[in-house]
């Protein structure tokens, strides 16, 4: 049979996001495969050089659409590193807050998205659902569902509102009795281990020469590559929590170590809720003029630990009251691009909705 | 590493002993910055390979229109010794040409690609770096260097919203908008003493 | 021998009638065409879950643009996404509706500035419903859909007709801004 | 002259009151669905109107073998329902219910959705339509091998007499009977209705709804029209074959209804295989209970 060229996207449901996956099939095997970026390009590190370094909190949480808050705490490590701000110690713990809410409902919206290649939808309803009940919880905390700008340089913008901690934990202890249940629906389910069993490997050796991070990489070589241990940002030095790793990476070990980082999310959470210190939550920057704030010059990087990986924020200072040069890395950057093209070939066409779910492919912050 | 040398100072030493640095920044306990010549990138970047910064994280340019430079910047990191380090080199801006580090770190590859899209930089060794890889059908300068305007550009290319001023104030007073406008205006006329 | 009780309509007046018919149905069964190109989209998953159930309306993700009713453009379009929505909104089979979301599709929003981003929508393709917000509410996104509802119904959701009238107009504005609306995918590889 | 007139006539009542009781069901089904993934669901008419929303809707064509392909199925699958015995004594066409005259003439109609899903052109189609068959192949081998176990112990291969043997006090229904044969026709009824696990020719997420991906406006409205109907002979057949035909349209209707919504709520619980997973699952488990159970209902003759 002759190949055949077939895309997966832009507008396709087993896409997530609005990026093409080229692919050459023959019968159902892949034979080639490309990912054809660049369809959710707004110029951000242009528009970045354009606005003040306070304007850009506005900007910097569309980078990723659906994981705003560690755009936003790059960005804040980064301009806190050239600024040389010391962070209070609250402020501290209200972002570990935050970034693990953020990483709990993305794992949840990740899990679901399970469901969406290997046609359970009941799971993908069922986790939207919980995934709604953190962005009310945001909501709350932050006024707004999605982009927060709730991280800014310097700290956070408001101090948490009263009585969030009985919302956060009436959620946290519902999300905990049912974890067994989405265990059971999902990766325990006959047919999807079916599917997800031994699935689109990613081996070991080829981890560093993608430069892949995150749960792609833990899970293939089989260390506690994270970096909130390796090096500790905000006060994840203070807090217990064990990184999950496996041996072999296939879907279902992605799949189950986003699972077994829910339940330290949780635990992170708890921690936090009760090592948090009373004080202020946010230095102010040169008061009534935060249009002209100035930042020393310098080039730094600063990287956070997303769900998908490293994510970074390279930013060069000339002293200006605008940041001269903004890059980010993207997380999903490495698997996207070099592993789409790399290594879905030979495997079928049924997987390759799986790699970008599993793999965890944000399309937004390969553009930019 | 010994616990008399911290992660940074082994980085510096290890690096300082074997190639003329121009200048060296130590930002944090995590992080190196390096600035050398453009023909020393190659041996520096595969002999931080060969001692443990196996992962390519990021790699970019930096216009610099005053100096007539681009900078090219490679961050490598080391997930046992946790430093990121940046290696920063200066290229001139006219005839802007690096050689692909793809032998040394394969996962350059759409780096580099977005580098020659987004600046104009090219990378002899990279097979596919002169194809467009975000944009389609460019018909101008790369755009995040530092004389492109994009409001320019979206100014020409997009038609923009135009807002009627179909409203009509309450009792024909004057709007809250205009007093201010020349209220400011009488304000700069004062400090020019009354003068055009 | 013609009856003279029982005056027929003319034409005219049985098309209409049985356009509101079609209306009735169309309204109370739009399936959407997810076209994610922006951030918008992130908001549309609480919108078909529990919180808010759009199936109780009737509407559905449909998998393909030629089964699809109403496009959903969530958010920005690069001048990527724009020759690929325009392709995808030819072939949806008519009526056919278009909801823009997010501010960003009704004058640029926040990258009113950018080189790639185009700034109002409806210049380049008929647009029914604006969603405005940055991004809009799940409440405000069921409510958009109501809108095109009650559009349909006041026979204002004519945004197709309009396609075809001005297509000159929307094809000069396209070529305008995009040079060449034929998608070359051949280029990446 | 004006008996045939009339049979035709009530075959075509048939076929109607299968597509209104199936969109009706169907309804009433998303409805369920929907409890199981904790929403409301829309109403239980929402098929009609997305029916009749289809038909009111101009369409493209891509060929005459497109638009042909499609009136063929529907014409097919309108044919096969005519033979439908709605209860074990009312059918349009008596005696003329056999098992077999559906086996055949079920299959005009979905070559006709093959014929002109690939007509359309799309590569997506053709791998849909390919799945689809491959699937069929997968399933039809099972089954059959049950059913012609049925038919060599009631020695009829007529709907309605298997329905009435089963009535005959002291039989029990197929279902009960042949338990093993029973859970391979739940399979294979799975299998047939394209529901999950078995759903990999419409797959959304891979092949964007496979034979139907070209499809739109009129076109699409016929083919749903046409998938309501074959549903409902497919489920009729285990109906009348598994659990004891029926008596009257009322327990016809529950017992349609009840197989229909288990079927459901099993397959909204359940992901999707892939192609060859569910060419092996069919030949490795189904296909050794199927023979099983011919050999110990035939060679040993025990039935319950």
């Amino acid at each position: 049979m002759k190949e055949m060229k077939l895309f997966l996207g832009p507008q396709h449901p087993g896409m997530h996001g609005n990026a093409s996956v080229h692919i050459y099939v023959d019968g159902d095997i892949i034979k080639k495969s490309f990912l054809l970026p660049g369809m959710l390009h707004r110029g951000f590190e242009k528009g970045m050089e354009r606005h003040s370094w306070v304007n850009n909190i506005s900007l910097i949480p569309r980078v990723c659409v659906v994981e705003p808050d560690t755009n936003e705490m790059a960005f804040a490590m980064a301009v806190e590193m050239l600024a040389k701000l010391e962070v209070p110690e609250r402020a501290h713990w209200i972002r570990m807050i935050i970034l693990e809410l953020a990483r709990l409902s993305i794992h949840l919206m990740a899990y679901g998205g399970l469901g969406s290649p290997t046609g359970l939808y009941t799971m993908m309803y069922h986790a939207h659902t919980d995934r709604n009940t953190i962005l009310n919880i945001f909501e709350k905390i932050t006024g707004h569902r999605v982009y927060h700008q709730y991280i800014v340089p310097g700290g956070v913008r408001k101090d948490l509102p009263v009585g969030i901690e009985k919302d956060i934990h009436s959620f946290l202890d519902d999300l905990e009795s049912r974890y067994e249940e989405y265990r059971d629906l999902g990766i325990n389910n006959p047919t999807i281990q079916a599917r997800i069993n031994d699935t689109i490997p990613l081996p070991a050796e080829v981890v560093w020469e993608l430069g892949v991070t995150g749960i792609g990489m833990r899970s293939a070589v089989n260390k506690p590559y994270d970096l909130r241990k390796v090096k500790p940002y905000a006060r994840y030095d203070q807090v217990e929590f064990d990184v999950p790793v496996a041996p072999y990476s296939d879907a279902y070990a992605r799949v189950d170590c986003k699972l077994q980082e829910v339940v330290q999310s949780i635990g992170i959470i708890r921690q936090c809720l009760a090592k948090m210190p009373e004080g202020d939550v946010r230095v102010p920057i040169s008061r009534g003029q935060a249009m002209r704030w100035t930042v020393p010059k310098g080039h730094v990087y600063a990287c956070v630990e997303s769900s998908r990986g490293e994510f970074g924020y390279f930013m060069v200072s000339d002293g200006g009251t605008n940041p001269y040069r903004v890059g980010v890395r993207g997380a999903s950057y490495p698997q996207g691009l070099l592993g789409i093209e790399k290594y879905l070939p030979g495997t079928r066409l049924d997987d390759a909705a799986l790699w970008v779910d599993t793999m965890g492919v944000c399309s937004p912050e390969i553009d930019r | 590493m010994t616990n008399s040398m911290s992660n940074t100072e082994f980085v510096t030493n290890l690096v300082e002993s074997k190639f003329k640095v121009l200048s060296t920044e130590v930002l944090d306990k995590y992080q190196v910055s390096f600035e050398v010549k453009k023909e020393d990138v190659h041996s520096l970047l595969s002999l931080l390979k060969t001692s443990g910064w196996i992962q390519l994280s990021y790699l970019s340019a930096v216009d610099w229109p005053n100096d007539n430079e681009f900078e090219l910047v490679y961050i490598v990191f080391n997930w046992d010794k946790a430093v990121h380090i940046q290696i920063r080199c200066r290229l001139d801006r006219e005839t802007a040409s690096m050689n692909s580090i793809l032998p040394i770190f394969p996962g350059c590859k759409y780096y580099e690609r977005e580098a020659h899209e987004f600046f104009g930089i090219k990378f002899p060794g990279n097979p596919d770096h002169e194809k467009q890889l975000i944009l389609e059908e460019w018909d101008d300068i790369p755009p995040l260097r530092k004389d492109f305007d994009p409001r320019a550009y979206s100014d020409r290319k997009f038609s923009k919203m135009e807002y009627k001023n179909d409203f009509v104030n309450k009792n024909g007073e004057v709007s809250k908008q205009d007093a201010r406008t020349k209220r400011y205006d009488d304000i700069d006329k004062l400090r020019t003493g009354g003068k055009k | 021998m013609l009856s003279t009780k029982f005056s027929p309509m003319s034409k005219e007046e049985v098309d209409r009638k049985w356009w509101e018919i079609g209306d009735f149905f169309r309204r109370n069964s739009l399936w959407m065409l997810m076209y994610c190109t922006g951030c918008c989209a992130i908001e549309l998953p609480p919108a078909m879950t529990s919180a808010y159930d759009m199936e109780r309306l009737g509407m559905g993700p449909m998998a393909t643009p030629r089964q699809a009713d109403v496009l959903l453009v969530t958010g920005y379009l690069s001048l990527k996404t724009l020759r690929r929505l325009i392709y995808t909104y030819e072939q949806m089979s008519e009526p056919k509706y278009i909801v823009g979301f997010g501010s960003c599709t009704i004058n640029g929003g926040i990258y009113h500035d950018s080189h790639a981003v185009i700034n109002q929508l409806n210049k380049y393709i008929p647009v029914d419903v604006f969603v405005a917000g940055c991004m809009p509410n799940t409440e405000a996104v069921m409510n958009g859909f109501v809108d095109l509802m009650d559009l349909i119904k006041n026979k204002k959701a004519n945004g197709w007709k309009d396609y075809h009238e001005r297509y000159e107009w929307y094809l000069a504005n396209q070529k305008a801004a995009l040079g060449e609306v034929r998608v070359h995918d051949e280029f990446h590889e | 002259m004006i008996d045939i007139l009339l049979m035709i006539l009530t075959g075509i009542g048939v076929a109607l009151f299968g597509f209104v009781l199936q969109t009706s069901i169907a309804g009433v089904n998303r409805k369920v669905v929907a409890r199981v993934q904790k929403r409301y669901g829309p109403k239980w008419y929402q098929e009609f109107l997305d029916i009749f929303k289809l038909l009111s809707k101009r369409s493209v064509t891509h060929g005459w073998i497109f638009d042909f392909g499609v009136i063929m199925a529907l014409g097919g699958i309108i044919g096969t329902a005519m033979f439908m015995p709605l209860t074990s004594s009312f059918m349009a066409f008596d005696g003329y219910d056999n098992f077999f005259i559906f086996v055949y003439l079920i299959a005009v109609g979905m070559l006709g959705m093959a014929m002109s899903a690939s007509g359309s052109g799309n590569p997506l189609a053709s791998i849909g339509v390919m799945r689809a068959l491959t699937t069929m192949l997968a399933y039809e081998v099972p089954f059959m091998i049950v059913v012609l176990t049925i038919i060599k112990i009631t020695g009829t291969s007529s709907l309605s007499e298997i329905g009435l043997f089963q009535q005959v006090a002291g039989n029990s229904w197929f279902f009960i009977a042949l338990p093993i044969g029973g859970i391979v026709a739940v399979m294979a009824l799975m299998g047939m209705l394209g529901k999950k696990p078995f759903e990999t020719y419409i797959a959304p997420a891979e092949i964007a709804s496979g034979p139907m991906v070209e499809y739109g406006g009129k076109q699409l409205g016929m083919l749903f029209i046409m998938h309501e109907i074959t549903v409902f002979i497919e489920v009729s057949l285990f109906v009348h074959l598994f659990l004891g035909g029926a008596e009257n349209i009322v327990l016809f209707i529950v017992k349609y209804f009840v197989v229909y919504t288990a079927l459901n709520i099993i397959s909204s619980v359940y992901g999707r295989f892939k192609i060859d997973q569910v060419v092996l699952f069919f030949y490795k488990w189904p296909l050794i209970m199927a023979i099983t159970q011919a050999f110990i209902a035939i060679y040993l003759g025990w039935v319950i």
